[in-house]
């Protein structure tokens, strides 16, 4: 069950000096297949995703749990209580979702700069006093399809920009980082608006079964980003249309729309992620989510997604979030200079990716 | 506490209360604090993080922990979550955006740790013991009326202002104030750019603001770290019709003040000792002590730092305590 | 060479494999897909480093760690999958690595003119070196190749099927050019599938048989054909094309193609279709063929006309109208049009037909695997088993796996461009059987191919086409090779 | 993401309606040196440069002009006047320069995102107190070259991280751009350096023949990188690298050493910038060059530079630089609120690209 794409010939030859950059990458994201893992494909979806995952993703796991050593060795139980592992979570849950969307937009051959300027908007748009009118007289539900809404119409843009206006996606959705955070601030002025609606704070902030919401949420949306990738035609279709846009056209395959779908997809997790963080931060505001660009993209890259599009893998991405957020609460409980926290940071990036490298080439 | 910005300024200021000063020094139980501010991105935000530091660093019983600075929110209330759970006894915490944060420093309230909110205010009083403000609408007020004074009866003067990131409810808050001021002499600001509170930025910002406006009489400058930026774009540009008003109180503008060679004739404080002073009272207040000065047996709930107006006339009473950025 | 062997993860893609190569010989490399000999090659000019085995030039050992080394020793390679860039023009890809220069600017005129010389001799002077490589045409690109191969003073050229995108002028001109290098002494290595061209440039030959060699230095003219069959597969295969089966005439009309044109490219193109029966488009390579299949196909826009299908008019420029009404295209390029590389080879297979795997958009891959192991039973893609990345495939079994992706859907009109390009012998008779059963199905299908021979013995019908204009169309009884060459070159052969 | 690549002779037909976007981008990069060219030759580098570059990136031409129209529109002398004019070039210098290196990098098929964190770290090295004392005892050349050295360094390890250690060069320059930043901060204490030899001051701030030596510095590294993309070895070999890299090995160019040479290249420009910086700041500070790779990104990809590489063009960029700087200018004469500039900002983007397109469609 090749949860993701298999790789190249060129990944196989560590012996090859000149080879390309971006071939080497590769081998982060994938383990050719051998045709004897076929036997076990009875064991069912679950059981795939956490083997497959895990294999693939070795590299990943080590780095993550040399990462939770190092929180314990240093910050003992602080670290290694539930309530931290919740914090972590928590923390991840929201760049999280939003890094699921851009895993499909990127698998499918595109980029999207605007994540975090359409959290910005929905989460603006949803905490409007005229949509908390019509959320604490109807429910909230009406303030999560208003930020919801608005995501999806951003994405709508964006993927028309890229599909029909044929814009580079980078500048397509560079354009739409600077309109909808522009258009962000003149919708709430600048000013941070809080939220009074107190069901949907106390909904979203609050816990079932003893996990918080917003970490069911990003589960949820993970294992539906998972299968919608790699059990349904439609993730067939974006690890093609990513792949070869040629090729999937010749061979059927509506790319255009499916591009704006890709879009569309981005901006509904843009949505989510506007809903969880005004659950988290009781507010709506312009300055939500600033640089999440940058951070979804990192997360899904060293996840193993390839930036040029054709492979991605959901279970790298989600490792990927929770390296970087791990990695930020080891350093919060460790009171590293924040000087050399980002020193820190650069470093052990660089080892995450080097180790994932050679144990996914010697794992083939 | 209206100019103590530093133990130095104390000793060199606050002579009377010196005995109260040194009983709360004395060492008490040990106290672990939590500091969490916005990314390090401007020079203020760096003076904040360093003075902070300094301050913990004098008291053998404080323990600091300082968390990496963000302007993800999302991020900074993970942080606070992270005190939380290591159980410390008091969270300073400059949030990036004071709404964002109310919801999680009440947790912490709850919980049992002392809030110290610094610089950007909570929406809920609840959500902090005490509250550590500069004056942000009392700086633009200073410099309103200071530049009402200099232009006295000029009815058509071109007033300029240098705002820092737009975005912020304290740049809108100066600009508000400013604004206000300026009105009382019915003056108002006819041009107005924005600049992200860096060298570099204020540096682009002036250049651009030097063209759009021909002919100048006075510049507001909101911030002195972007303001080595906007001087040397006005060095460069040759003009010297205007004078030029800073703010926050670099220790560079204070001593081109006193120079008194460029058109940096004022600057208006905005103390970057707030975390310095959080620091303080959370460990006063974790120890259960008072404030030295005050009669009152409890830590006020707020202390708002003054923004007075330094000129060459008074700037030696300041340079010691201003902050090298 | 001696002793090579070279081990993919997985695959022992070479097990010991000895090669000779003499001063001024056409010395050719014969094998199934799949055997090695791409591999050979790329281990000859150090694009792969053998995992045992050494490497003599000049009777001195050799190790060749990258590309470099070998352009070095004098070895030049034209590769069996491209290795042009796209961006450049063809005068700074046949310069590429080697630019003429001066202080490292480069000398842009004696690039120009330099190429244009190469390109003359290879008899293509049309092709203007300033064009992006890009823009050519597959055939234009192999000469590219080629006149890159030549650029280098070499003392070994390496050709890895070059004819296989060439029409039978463009082979002659090839041969005329290799003729050229032995009379110098140049030692060429020359890799084909076809069998004739062996007889005709060779001088000896070496067979693979999966990644050994199985019998080497034979006289390329004079062993017999069933030998060099047996040594290759292992067995005999007769080498002839199945059957006709007549067509009644009540079949109805399913392809139909009126007065379709784009200028530039063709002109008043009208042929129809009936269910069963099979088109066959000859041409030279340039005359416009697979435009035409493009255009119908609506991967291209019709200046001019009307496709219809089953009597429904297509939208033109519309890929998606096609596939709806049941027309599928097996592009010429197979690399750039139709594969997912990096995909499995079943994902290939099934991209087309995913609504058929599928419930409600989930996809069941069990059933998905089991058609694609199927059809690559039927046309013997090696090495077996559908998880491999295409990439991996040789040439030849990629071909195939483009092939399976069409025959696996119903189609109503099957568009086959080359569809035997760079396919060995065996497999090709198994393409050939499944085409004409697919015919015998009611698919009408429409076949273009550079080998007038395939066109004439699998196609019930033919087309001839020069500078894009159908010159010639009749049964393809009553027409033999001779007549459409003839019908070809006219007025091309000035 | 180009939807349709149709194939072949496409571009002789003018009338082609579904003409690929990419395709469309590469006629302004890829010169087609049509035979008919070579005869006015004659007319020299400067002229071809000039006919060459205008032709191709007419719509980005045209989107400049109007942007100037619009400025003497609305600001009349005040954007006409040689000081504006100049203070635009002085902006644009800067960015430029980095551009410059960024253009190719991503031709050579990289991307470099530690591009500003590279500028404040040669600035914050530069200007420390020893160096600064080196700078006034035997001239500033100690500064500048300390500039360049830091950048050229810290591009050599981009350079081999994405070369040899084969790591993506998304998060090979990621990692640098948080090190790199950390480092700054570390040595220049979070303080904003001023410096105070004056001769480097006063040269660089200052002017030649009336144009300021910043404004030189953008047009001779804008000529240099002109010379080596377009008529050395060097570049064509970048193009090949970037179009497609085993090509590039097979044809023996030793890919692995270039790639490095590319990035120390745009380290060695972020060395010129971060002097060009210092001049006009009189600064060196850890918070330089903030956001310099989205803008420097967003300049060359404007310009018609295909992101996944294979074709740049310096002329494009620098277009794209003046694009951006000429907004900037003509909104802050206009006293436009910073929202209603991004919003505007997000639509001119846009509509330029689209431009540009439709334009460059009808030229082939
Ligand atoms: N990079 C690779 N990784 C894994 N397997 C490979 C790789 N390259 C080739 N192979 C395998 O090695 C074997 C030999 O391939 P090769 O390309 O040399 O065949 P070939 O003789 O050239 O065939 P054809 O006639 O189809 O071109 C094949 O089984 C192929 O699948
Ligand atoms: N050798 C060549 N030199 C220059 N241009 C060529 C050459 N071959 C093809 N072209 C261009 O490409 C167009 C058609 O090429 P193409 O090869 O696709 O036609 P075809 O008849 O389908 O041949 P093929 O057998 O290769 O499929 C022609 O209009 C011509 O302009
Ligand atoms: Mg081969
Ligand atoms: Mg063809």
């Amino acid at each position: 069950m090749s949860e993701e794409v298999a790789r190249p010939p060129v990944t196989d030859q560590p012996d090859q000096p000149d080879q390309p950059a971006d071939r080497t990458a590769s081998t982060q994201a994938t383990v050719t297949q051998a045709p004897g893992t076929t036997v076990n494909r009875g064991a069912g979806m679950a059981g795939s995703l956490l083997r497959g995952g895990v294999g693939r993703n070795l590299g990943l796991v080590i780095a993550l749990v040399v990462l939770c050593i190092v929180g314990v060795a240093t910050g003992g139980d602080r670290f290694a209580s539930g309530a931290n592992v919740l914090t972590i979570l928590r923390l991840a849950a929201v760049i999280g979702v939003v890094s699921i969307g851009m895993t499909f937009v990127i698998t499918g051959g595109g980029i999207d700069l605007s994540v975090g300027a359409m959290v910005a908007l929905a989460s603006v748009w949803a905490t409007t006093l005229a949509t908390q009118q019509l959320g604490a007289d109807y429910g909230w539900i009406f303030m999560v399809s208003t930020a919801l809404l608005v995501g999806a119409a951003c994405g709508l843009v964006n993927g028309l920009l890229v599909a029909y206006g044929k814009i580079v996606p980078f500048i397509a959705t560079l354009a739409m980082l600077a309109g909808a955070r522009g258009l962000a601030e003149i919708i709430s002025d600048r000013k941070t608006q809080i939220i009074t609606v107190n069901p949907f704070v106390d909904f979203f902030g609050g816990s079932l079964i003893g996990v918080p919401v917003l970490v069911w949420m990003f589960l949820l949306v993970a294992a539906a980003g998972w299968v919608l990738l790699n059990r349904t035609t439609f993730g067939r279709r974006t690890f093609a249309v990513g792949g070869n846009a040629e090729a999937a056209r010749l061979a059927g395959i509506k790319v255009q729309r499916h591009t704006v779908a890709l879009y569309v997809l981005a901006g509904l997790c843009c949505g989510i992620a506007a809903v969880m963080l005004m659950a988290r931060t009781t507010t709506g505001s312009a300055t939500h989510g600033q640089l999440y660009e940058l951070d979804a993209i990192a997360a899904v890259v060293i996840g193993g997604t390839l930036l040029s599009g054709g492979r991605g893998t959901i279970v790298g991405t989600v490792i990927g979030v929770l390296i970087f957020t791990t990695l930020n609460n080891v350093f919060t409980l460790n009171n590293l200079s924040i000087s050399a926290q980002s020193v820190a940071k650069g470093l052990i990036i660089v080892i995450a990716v080097l180790l994932q490298q050679r144990l996914a080439a010697r794992a083939t | 506490a209206c100019t103590s910005n530093t133990p130095e300024a104390e000793k060199s200021t606050d002579t009377g209360s010196k005995a109260a000063a040194v009983a709360n020094d004395a060492p008490g139980k040990k106290v672990k604090i939590g500091f969490s501010a916005p990314a390090a991105d401007h020079g203020w935000m760096g003076a904040i993080t360093k003075a902070t530091k300094a301050e913990a660093a004098k008291y053998p019983d404080v323990e600091l922990v300082v968390a990496e600075g963000t302007n993800d929110v999302n991020l900074q209330i993970s942080q606070v979550e992270t005190f939380i759970n290591q159980k410390v006894d008091a969270i300073v915490l400059l949030p990036f955006d004071g709404a964002a944060l109310t919801a999680v420093a009440t947790k912490a309230m709850q919980a049992g740790i002392t809030v110290i909110n610094v610089d950007r205010e909570f929406d809920n009083s609840f959500a902090a013991r005490t509250t550590v403000l500069g004056d942000n609408h009392g700086m633009g007020v200073s410099a309103g009326t200071y530049v009402c004074e200099q232009l006295k009866g000029k009815k058509d003067a071109v007033i300029a202002e240098i705002a820092g990131i737009d975005s912020l409810p304290l740049t809108q808050a100066r600009s508000t104030g400013f604004k206000e001021a300026l009105a009382d002499c019915g003056l108002k600001v006819s041009n107005r750019v924005a600049a992200e509170f860096t060298v570099e930025s204020g540096e682009k910002a002036a250049a651009n603001l030097l063209q759009a406006a021909p002919k100048i009489d006075a510049i507001w400058n909101h911030d002195d770290d972007q303001g080595v930026g906007v001087m040397a774009a006005i060095k460069n540009s040759g003009r010297k019709e205007f004078f030029v008003v800073g703010g926050a109180g670099s220790a560079n503008v204070m001593r081109d003040i006193k120079a008194g060679n460029t058109l940096m004739r004022a600057t208006v404080i905005y103390p970057s000792t707030q975390g310095a002073d959080g620091v303080r009272l959370a460990r006063l207040l974790v120890q259960k002590k008072a404030l030295g000065d005050l009669v009152e047996v409890e830590v006020p709930r707020q202390v708002q730092l003054y923004a007075p107006v330094v000129t060459k006339d008074n700037v030696d009473q300041y340079l010691p305590t201003a902050f090298e950025s | 060479m001696a002793g090579i062997v070279k081990e993919f993860p997985g695959v022992r893609a070479l097990d010991g494999v000895d090669l000779d190569v003499r001063r001024g010989e056409v010395h050719c490399l014969l094998g199934q897909n799949g055997a090695g000999k791409s591999t050979l090659i790329r281990v000859l000019t150090g694009a792969h480093q053998p995992d045992a085995g050494t490497i003599h030039v000049d009777g001195n050992e050799v190790s060749l760690n990258s590309p470099t080394d070998s352009i070095q020793l004098g070895i030049a390679a034209i590769y069996q999958e491209l290795d042009l860039v796209p961006d450049l023009t063809v005068a700074e890809n046949v310069f590429l690595g080697h630019e003429p220069a001066r202080f490292g600017l480069t000398r842009r005129h004696e690039t120009t003119a330099r190429a244009r010389e190469l390109l003359t001799g290879l008899g293509h002077g049309e092709i203007p070196p300033g064009r992006p490589v890009g823009l050519l045409s597959a055939a234009g690109q192999q000469v590219v190749s080629m006149a890159r191969a030549l650029s280098r003073d070499a003392q070994l050229i390496v050709m890895d099927e070059p004819s296989a995108v060439l029409d039978s002028e463009e082979v002659a001109n090839l041969f005329r050019v290799i003729r050229g290098l032995t009379a110098r002494g140049v030692a060429v290595i020359y890799i084909s599938h076809r069998l004739e061209e062996i007889r005709a440039i060779g001088d000896r030959v070496t067979v693979l048989k999966d990644g050994a060699t199985v019998a080497t230095g034979l006289d390329a003219r004079e062993t017999p054909t069933a030998e060099l069959i047996r040594l290759m597969t292992g067995r005999s295969i007769e080498y002839v094309f199945p059957p006709r089966v007549e067509i009644p005439s009540t079949a109805p009309v399913v392809l139909e193609v009126e007065n379709l044109s784009r200028p530039g490219e063709f002109a008043e193109i009208a042929v129809s279709v009936r269910a069963g029966e099979i088109l066959g488009l000859a041409g030279l390579v340039g005359s416009g063929r697979s435009e035409v299949l493009e255009t119908v196909y609506g991967a291209r826009r019709a200046a001019t006309g009307v496709v219809r299908v089953d009597g429904k008019e297509l939208r033109p420029g519309r890929v998606q109208s096609a596939v709806r009404a049941g027309v599928g295209l097996a592009p010429e390029e197979r690399k750039s049009q139709a594969l997912l590389l990096d995909e499995a080879v079943y994902k290939n297979i099934t991209v087309s037909t995913l609504g058929r795997f599928a419930s409600m958009g989930f996809l069941n891959s069990r059933a998905e695997r089991e058609a694609a192991e199927e059809l690559t039973r039927a046309l013997d893609v090696r090495p077996a088993g559908v998880d491999h990345p295409v990439r991996n495939l040789s040439g030849g079994n990629q071909q195939k796996v483009v092939l399976a992706r069409w025959l696996l859907r119903d189609c109503r009109v099957l568009l086959l461009d080359e569809p035997t390009r760079g396919v060995d012998v065996g497999a090709r008779s198994e393409i050939y059987a499944l085409v004409r059963k697919l015919a015998a199905n009611g698919v009408a299908i429409v076949l273009v191919s550079s080998e007038v021979e395939e066109v004439l013995g699998l196609a019930d019908r033919v087309v001839v086409m020069r500078e894009g204009r159908a010159v010639h169309s009749g049964p393809a009884q009553e027409i033999d090779e001779h007549r459409v060459l003839d019908l070809v070159m006219e007025g091309s052969a000035v």
